[in-house]
């Protein structure tokens, strides 16, 4: 069961109009490895769903300058001036979400739930267009599951398997986003014998292939 | 004392002893300079950490561990990792004691714009919605006005990021709390009047007892 | 910031009526010094969130073979006979839950959310008085969150905060009922100086007592 | 061969290299007993573990480590430990390629009881509802009949466990796929005729090629 892929593997993965889910936080836990074979891959009209727009030289940052983006889903963008701009010219769709409603949507669709209530955006903008629901006397938005085609994630280190650990707060979106996706690749800065099964973050069964950053840095 | 340090310091006042706290990023930030040392403060980063300690020193910064604002952070002990669906957990779920963020505009009602100018300035809400529905006291730290303009409206103009969630409101003039009939005016700066308050604030202010905050 | 509780101070926690959330699977993970100091105290007209309704001489089993609980809410109660025919007599009220719906709904409350859509259980009897919501066509249960006064957790050891780490399969159930409870006590086998930071499960800000275990073994 | 091993053994064939699998109580779990030692399968049990093992040593029972049925159990190299959300997260999600359980009564459709009889019987569901909703594939363990009565109804009776869920029905005389129009025979035990298995089966069977079980 070996799970390792090349570039030229990786790339086989990819086409044009893929969602893909991209762990990071201001690209901190971004695979920047798999960002940089996306792009030199040229596949366009992406669905990109990222916590940001990372920056214009690092992150998904780097598929939106080179305009593979078609629609942008993420908690804000502020640091990366050309996500602003295709907005503003209606090259690029940006979804903003409010950012634990995109990890808990997303986390929704790795467990198979339909969607969840959350009483986060109620009366502000966020809201229109979305179902409304009382609970105990409380309303909630309806916010329903996320899910993608394709999750590019980064790992500290994982088990020939897949099992896998995280580096401090490089481990953000990364957990929930490899159990959304139908292909899950990590990039992984270590391979091991082995993890204690106590500490494993992320387990085997969700990781579908493994890149190894140290074959390529 | 430039009006920052004031703000922070004063809402570096109402942190308690075990409070579980998350600081937006900028003016809040500077909170964390002025908590009581004989106190213990766990602040909490959305991006996945409880147990935020200072900068590191410069050659020690590690590119895995960043605040919500990218900056590089250290840990302190007995701090922790998680992922962000167990960070927003703890921030919806109630579990944070106290969050400060900044203001565009805050009102009578408690509401708050902090994230959107519409056709201007579009970054998005980051985690700033969950923050302020989830925290059970939210303070917007907040020059009391914006050139002149006030901050403190009768009613938010901007889209909000949240509805009649604010507590407190600390500005470099006055602190005041945000009541079922509205705002009370709750301290002044010892270095200027109620009046002068009054008037650079939109909204009514209601007060009986106004203390002199202490900086 | 001294957490640790003794025997006393544990039962002044306790009045009848209260709802109380206990870990464990079949009493593996179950705080059993924690259960016997509830029986001792006699308090009564509790309601229980548990898995499971224990052995008869083991879990929550005790409580409810001392007459102490008026509702449980769980998702089987096969394997304590008391259980069955104080169902039968009237006397105790079940609640049967779907384990993963059980587990979801305490969850959502520890995160803040109202509720959360599972496709579990459609078309069968723990549909009946529930709201249905279509999501892309496909029909859930919206199932409420699920919080309770008092969490009665297991822990294999925490350090002098209460950053805690569980034991194997003793985990179940405990991580998410500490984080859905006004007040939670712990029940730990050791205590130490520190906890690597990559691999605290429940965070110290959710636990409230922690009880040392071999203090009273 | 007993009809317990007979059922165990056919369903093990279903098995693929690297599945992901829970077996449930009871018969469901004699199924690890001939997986294929050529290939490895993951077991999943729902009280939160991936890579249950088989039966510790006398003597070396860990309290802390069992399975679903509450019996002592081992954990083979690269398994883990995981809390009860995250396990039906990986049930619900979809994460489980093929979950086998016993019935009460199964049905034409597809649908499974296998949890209650009202006033008789009164265990609850545990994971069952979870995991027939979930995973990829659902097996059905049962003997073919209960004290002569058919098991595999035209309608389930008893309160049903799941609804149009069920993959393959396995028994000690029979393999039958639940179709889009109805069930169809599979397999039948070499010792028994078609004419045998649907005087037994209360369903109707469609039928062309029906080939002898391997156990």
């Amino acid at each position: 069961m070996d799970k390792t892929l090349e570039k030229k593997q990786f790339q086989a993965l990819l086409k044009d109009g893929l969602s893909i889910m991209v762990g990071g936080f201001m690209t901190c836990g971004t695979p920047e490895t798999l960002i940089d074979w996306v792009v030199e891959s040229g596949v366009k009209d992406l669905t990109i769903i990222c916590n940001d727009a990372g920056f214009p030289e690092q992150g998904v940052g780097k598929l939106i300058k080179n305009h593979q983006v078609n629609t942008l889903i993420a908690s804000h963008i502020g640091l990366n001036p050309f996500a602003g701009a295709q907005m503003s010219s209606g090259e690029l769709n940006v979804i903003l979400i409010p950012q634990g409603t995109l990890a808990e949507q997303i986390r929704a669709h790795g467990a198979g739930l339909g969607g969840i209530l959350t009483p986060t955006g109620r009366k502000t903008i966020v809201e229109e267009g979305k179902q409304l629901m009382a609970v105990n006397g409380v309303e909630y938005l309806l916010e329903p599951a996320l899910g993608a085609d394709l999750a590019l994630i980064e790992i500290a280190k994982c088990d020939p398997l897949g099992n896998a650990v995280y580096a401090k707060t490089a481990r953000n979106f990364n957990p929930v986003m490899a159990t959304a996706c139908e292909t899950v690749v990590a990039l992984t800065h270590k391979m091991v014998p082995a993890i204690d099964p106590e500490v494993i973050v992320t387990p085997h069964v969700f990781i579908d292939y493994i890149v190894k950053e140290h074959d390529h840095a | 004392m430039h009006e920052k340090e004031i703000i922070a310091r004063r809402i570096a006042k109402e942190l308690r002893d075990g409070d579980l706290v998350n600081l937006g990023i900028g003016l809040p930030t500077l909170v964390a300079n002025y908590i009581d040392p004989n106190i213990t403060v766990f602040l909490q980063s959305e991006n996945g950490l409880i147990g935020l300690g200072p900068s590191p020193e410069e050659g020690h910064e590690d590119p895995n561990l960043t605040n919500a604002g990218g900056q590089y952070v250290t840990l302190n002990p007995y701090g922790m990792y998680f992922d962000s669906a167990t960070s927003f957990g703890i921030i919806r779920g109630g579990h944070v004691d106290i969050t400060v963020l900044g203001a565009l505009e805050v009102d009578a009602e408690g509401s708050l714009a902090s994230w959107i100018i519409p056709k201007k300035l579009v970054p998005g809400m980051g985690g700033a919605m969950d923050l302020v529905v989830g925290a059970k006291k939210v303070i917007v730290a907040t020059t009391h006005t914006n050139k002149g303009k006030a901050k403190i409206k009768n009613q938010c103009q901007l889209p909000l990021t949240a509805y009649k969630e604010v507590d407190l409101i600390v500005t470099e003039l006055a602190v005041i709390a945000v009541k079922e009939n509205g705002l009370q005016l709750l301290e002044k700066h010892p270095d200027t009047t109620i009046e002068e308050i009054i008037a650079l604030t939109e909204a009514p202010l209601h007060y009986d007892t106004v203390k002199d905050m202490e900086v």
